[in-house]
C-alpha cells in the first residue's frame, strides 16, 4: 500500500511532466512550423517554381556532410 | 491402435468435459452476444469470444503449445508483436489535429489517467480481502485498465502479467464498449448546467507541416524521458508519420487496412485462448471487472475535474465535458461528450473538441503504461 | 575459396541436375500448364507448380531447411496454420443459406464421404500388391482425397502422412479440376430421363438469424461428438460468423481477400517444395492418383445414390442429380449438377438446390477428417 | 484390411450420425430463430424504436452477472 | 524492487545516452528528410529512418533481440523471406514487354552490371587505406550497390556481411534517389548530339503467349547455369507469372498490393534496426557511401557506351542514351533517359525504349548477385 | 585486387554470357510464339468453337501419362 501510494504520487507526476512538457514543445513546434512556412509562402509567389532536380545537389551534400560529420565526431569521441 | 467404440467414446467432447471449460465456453458465448446483438467492440469481442470458445474445447487442444491459438499466441502476443502493428494502424487511423490545436487539452488527457493508478493501489488494498494476491506487477497490468485503450492494456499485461491476460483485455473492452452508460451520470453529477452549456470557439486551422512534426514531439519526449514508453510511442507515432507525410500512401493504406485487419483477427482470437478455466474463473478475475469499472469511474471524474480547473483558468472557455474523453476510448468516449453536450444546448457540438482530449488520452495512457513498465518491470 | 572455372562450373545446375529433379520439373511444368491454359484450379495449381520448378533446382536448396520454401512449410504447414487460415477464409466465402434452407441434403454431404473411406480400405488392400506399404496413416490420408477439399485434404496430410502431401495435394486438386469430366458419366449412368427431369421447389427464405446461429450449431455438434474436427469446423465456423454476423465487416472482408490470397500463395509453393524426387516419384504416387480418382468416382455414385433414395422417400421432390453436389468441390460441382440438369430440361436451374449437399460435402468431409484422426491420429 | 472394414462401418457410422443430428439441430434452430423473430416483428410496428443504449445497463447486469455465476460455480465444483 | 526518483532516472533515455545512439538518430531523422521532403524513395527510406531511431533509443532495446525490430529482422531478413517476397512483388509490378520487344536490350542491362564488379575491385583496392578492412564477401557485397536494385541489396547483404547491411541498404535506396542527379551529366559527356537525337522505331507488339514464356525462359536460364541466383530470379518470375497467366487475378493483386506493402513496412523497420552506432558509424561506412556513389557511375557509363557500340553495329537505330537505363533503378533510370532525350528532340520520347534496358537491368544485376553467391559464399 | 580483377573478369563474362544466351532464348521463344499462335489463328475462324471440356479428358490422360513415364523413367533410373 505504501509502495502504491508513493507508485501512484510518482506516476501521475511522470504522467503530468511529461504531458506539461508536451504542451510546451507543441506550442513552440506550432510557432516553428508557423515561422518556416511563412517565407515560403511570400517567395512562392513570385516565380518560386522551385525545380526539385535542383534541389537534389544540396541535398546529396547534405548527406554526405551529415554522415561524415557524424563518423568523424563519433571517431573523436571513441577512438 | 486399437478400432473400436470405446476408445472412440473417450475421444468425445462428452467424455472429457470438465465443468470449468463448459462455463468458460458460455462466457466466449456471452462476449460474443455482446458483440452482436450489443454491439459491443465486435471487432475484438467476437474474435476473442469466439477464440475462448475454441480453446476450451477438450481434447482438441487449439489453444495449446501445439494448437493453431497456441502459436499465434507465442509469436504474435508473447513477443508484443499484436499489440504493437495495432498500435501502429492506430496511429495511421487518428488525426491528431485536434489536440494540435489545443495543446492544453493534454491536461485532460493527463487528468483522466489517475483512474490507472487510484486503481493500482485498489489491487493492492483488495489483497487484505483473502483470496486476493496480487502481486505490483498483477495490480499495475489491471490498473492499466484503466487507460480505456485495448491494445496498451494488451501490451502491458504480456509483460506483467500473462496470466490475467485474458481478463484483463476482456475487461478493457468490455468496460471501452460500456462507456456510454458508465460515463454520463458522472459527467452530470460533477457539473452544472451552466459549465455544460458552454460554447467553446472554433479550432484554429493545422497545417500540414505541424502534422508531420507532431509525432516527432511526442517521440522526442518519449525518448528523452520515458524510454519504456517507446515501443508504444514509437509505433503509434510512425503509424501516424505514415499518415501524415503524404510520400507513402500505399504504406499508410496498409496499415490502416491490411495490417491492422489481419492483426485483428488473430490477436483476437489469441487473446480468447487466454480464457481457460483455472486462469479466468478465480476470484481474481471478478476483482479485475470491478477494479476496471472503478478504474474507469475514476479517470472519467478526473477528466471532467480537470475540465472545471481549465474552465475556471481560462475564464469559462472550456467546456467541463470534454475533460470526460481523456480516458481514451476512441472515437466513442467523444461521441458521449458531444452527445452529453447536446443535451444542455441542442446547438452545441462538441464532438471535434472532444477530441483533442481523446488522443491525448491515447497518449496519455501509453505513458503511464511506461511508467508501470520502467518502475514495476525493472 | 579459389576462383576458377571448375569451381564455378561445379556450381552450375547442369553439373548438379539429377534425373528426379529433371522429371520433378516437368511435372511442375505440366501442373503449371494445366493451371494456365487448362484452368485446372490455377489458385492452386500454379503456386504448387512453381514451388514444385523451385524446390528441385539442384545446389539452389530453396525447399531445404534453410530455404525460402522450406522455411514457409515449417511456419505454415507442419504447424497447420495455413489450411486452417483458408478454411476460415472458405468459411467467410460461404453462404450457408441453401443448405439451412433443405438441412436434409446433410445426408447426401454424407453419402458421398463414402469414397474417402471406401478409398481407404482400398488404399490398404493394394498393400497385397508389391512396392505398396502404406501404413493406416497413410491410408487415411490419402482417402481424405475423396473429400474433393484441398485445406481439409492438406491438414490431415500434414499431421497423419507430411511425406505424401505432395501427392496428395497434388492429386487432391488435380481431381477437384477433373469433376467436370468424372462426375457427368457417373450421374447419367446412375439416374434416368425422369429422375434428371425432376424440378425441385423453390427454396424458402432464409432469415439473417438462423445464418448467424447455424454456425453455432455445426460447431456445437462438433465440440459435442468429434473434437478432433474441432480446429477445421472451428475456423469454418469462425470465418462464417464473421460473414454472417454483419457486425465485423472489416475482419471479414480481410478473412475473404487479403489473407486467403496471401496464405494461398505461401501455402501453394510450399505444398509445392514437397514435390522432390524420392518423395513424389514412386510408384505409390501412382496408387495415390489412381485411389484418389477411384474416391472420386465412387463419392459421386454414393451421393447420386442417395439422391434417389432420397427421390423415392419424398415422393419425386428431390432431383437425385443434387447429390453429386455432395462431394464438395465448390462451386463446380454444384455447376456440373446445373449444367447436367439442363441437358435433360433445359429450364431446371439446379444451381442453387446443389448448393445444400454442395457446402454439406464440405462440413462432411471435414468431419470425416475428424473421425480419421480421433481413429488413427490417437 | 478387417482394421479397414472396421474404420469404414464406423466412419461412416459417425459422419452419418453427426450429420443427421445436424439435421434435427438445425430443424430445431430454423424453428427457434422464427419463435425469437415473430415477437419481435409483433412488437416493432407500434413504437418498438428500442434505444440500444437504454439495453446498456441490462447487458451489463448481465456481465458481471453471468461470470459471477460463472466464477462462484467454478468454486464451488473445485475447491 | 525499489521506487525512488534514483532508479526512474537510471530508466530515462537522458541518462542513459551515448554519442553514436544521438548521431545515428540525426542520421535517422536526415533519411526520413530525405524520404519526406525530397521525395528520396519515400517508401523504404522513411521506414528506414524511422527503424534507425527506434533502435537506438536506450533502454528499450527495441532493436534487440526480444524487441520488436530485432524481432522482425530475425524472421524476415536474416531467413532472406522479405526480401524474396518484395521481389516476388516487383515481378508482379513489372512488364516486361519491352524487353520482350528488343532482346538484345539485355546487352545493355549486362553492361551496366560492370559498375558492380569495379566497384569490388575498389572496395578490395581500399583494403590499402589505414583503418578499412573489408573481406571478399564483404567487398561483394557493397559492390552490389552497383547493382541499383533494393531487395536484390539487401538480400546479397544479409548473407555475405550482415554487419554492413545498413550502411548497404541505406546507400543502395539513397543513390537510387539521386539517379536524376548521377546520370545525366554522365549521359551528357560520353554522347553527342547527333547520337542523343536519334529517335527510335516503334515497339513491335508482343503477344500474350510471349509474356507467358518469357519467365520461364528466365528461370529456365538460371537453373541451368547460375542456381545460386534462383531464389531472386526464381520469384521474381513467379511473381511475373502470377501477373501474366492471367488466370490467378486474385493472387497478382495480393503480390502487388497487401504482400509488398506489408513487408515494405516491416522490411524498412528492421534494416533501420541495422544502424547501429558501432556498426554505422565507422570509416567502413564513407567507404561504402563513396564506393556506391562510384558504382553507380561506372554502370551508368559502361550503360552508355555499350549503348554507343550498339548505335554503331545497328547502323545508328540505337539511341545510345537508353544504356543509361541499365542500372536498373526502375523506373526512375527510364525517366531520365527521357528527360535527357527530350533536351535534344523535343518530340523524341525514349521512355518506353527505356524500359528494356531498364528491366534488362532487374535481371542483370540478380545475376550478378548469384554470380558472387556462387563465388564468394561457396 | 588479383582475387578481384579475376573476379571481375570471371563476373562480367557469366553476367554477358548468361544475358547473352537470354537473348537467343528469347528470340528463339518468340519464333515459338508465333508458330504457337499462326495455326491457331488460322483454325479458329472456320468453326474452331474448341468446347473446353472436351480438352480435359486429354489433359487428364496428359497428367497422368507423364506422370506414369517419369515414375517408370525414375524408377529404371534408381532401382
Ligand atoms: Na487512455
Ligand atoms: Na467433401
Ligand atoms: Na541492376
Amino acid at each position: 500500500m505504501l509502495a502504491g501510494s508513493k507508485l501512484m504520487a510518482m506516476g501521475m507526476g511522470i504522467v503530468f511532466s511529461f504531458l506539461v512538457c508536451l504542451v510546451f514543445i507543441m506550442l513552440a513546434m506550432s510557432r516553428l512550423a508557423m515561422a518556416l512556412q511563412k517565407p515560403e509562402l511570400e517567395e512562392r509567389p513570385d516565380g518560386g517554381l522551385s525545380v526539385p532536380q535542383q534541389d537534389h545537389p544540396s541535398a546529396r551534400g547534405d548527406l554526405v556532410a551529415v554522415i561524415t560529420a557524424a563518423v568523424t565526431r563519433y571517431r573523436t569521441t571513441h577512438n | 491402435m486399437e478400432i473400436g467404440l470405446e476408445p472412440l467414446w473417450l475421444s468425445t467432447g462428452l467424455a472429457n468435459f470438465t465443468w470449468g471449460q463448459v462455463l468458460m465456453m458460455l462466457i466466449g458465448g456471452l462476449l460474443i452476444y455482446l458483440a452482436i446483438v450489443r454491439k459491443f467492440e465486435p471487432l475484438l469481442l467476437l474474435p476473442i469470444g469466439f477464440g475462448a470458445i475454441l480453446s476450451n474445447i477438450p481434447v482438441a487442444g487449439i489453444g495449446g503449445d501445439t494448437g493453431l491459438l497456441g502459436y499465434i499466441y507465442h509469436v504474435g502476443i508473447e513477443t508484443g508483436v499484436f499489440p504493437l502493428l495495432i498500435f501502429m494502424g492506430v496511429g495511421a487511423l487518428t488525426d491528431f489535429g485536434a489536440l494540435i490545436a489545443m495543446p492544453w487539452t493534454l491536461l485532460l488527457g493527463a487528468a483522466a489517467q489517475f483512474g490507472i493508478f487510484v486503481t493500482l493501489m485498489g489491487a493492492l488494498a483488495l489483497n487484505m480481502v483473502p483470496g486476493f494476491n496480487f502481486t505490483l506487477a498483477d495490480a499495475s497490468a489491471i490498473a492499466i485498465i484503466g487507460g480505456a485503450d485495448g491494445p496498451t492494456a494488451i501490451f502491458l499485461a504480456s509483460r506483467l502479467a500473462p496470466d490475467l491476460l485474458g481478463a484483463i483485455a476482456v475487461a478493457a473492452y468490455s468496460y471501452m464498449a460500456l462507456v456510454p452508460i458508465i460515463q454520463p451520470p458522472i459527467m452530470r453529477w460533477l457539473t452544472n448546467e451552466e459549465e455544460r452549456g458552454v460554447v467553446m470557439q472554433q479550432l484554429r486551422h493545422v497545417s500540414k507541416l505541424e502534422k508531420v512534426l507532431f509525432p516527432f514531439a511526442v517521440l522526442f519526449l518519449c525518448i528523452l524521458f520515458l524510454p519504456t514508453a517507446a515501443p508504444l510511442i514509437g509505433m503509434l507515432t510512425f503509424g501516424n508519420l505514415l499518415r501524415e507525410s503524404g510520400v507513402v500512401e500505399r504504406l499508410s493504406h496498409s496499415a490502416q487496412n491490411e495490417i491492422i485487419n489481419i492483426v485483428t483477427i488473430l490477436l483476437g482470437l489469441a487473446v480468447g485462448s487466454k480464457l481457460s478455466a483455472d486462469k479466468f474463473l478465480t476470484v481474481e478475475t471478478l476483482g479485475i471487472l470491478g477494479l476496471g469499472a472503478f478504474a474507469f469511474c475514476i479517470g472519467t471524474a478526473t477528466g471532467v475535474l480537470m475540465g472545471k480547473v481549465m474552465h475556471r483558468v481560462t475564464g469559462g472557455k472550456i467546456n467541463p465535458l470534454i475533460g470526460a474523453a481523456g480516458v481514451s476510448a476512441v472515437p466513442m468516449a467523444a461521441r458521449v461528450v458531444n452527445k452529453v453536450g447536446l443535451e444542455t444546448n441542442h446547438h452545441n457540438f462538441l464532438l471535434m473538441h472532444a477530441m483533442g482530449p481523446n488522443v491525448a488520452g491515447v497518449i496519455g495512457s501509453a505513458v503511464a503504461a511506461g511508467v508501470l513498465l520502467a518502475i514495476v518491470g525493472g
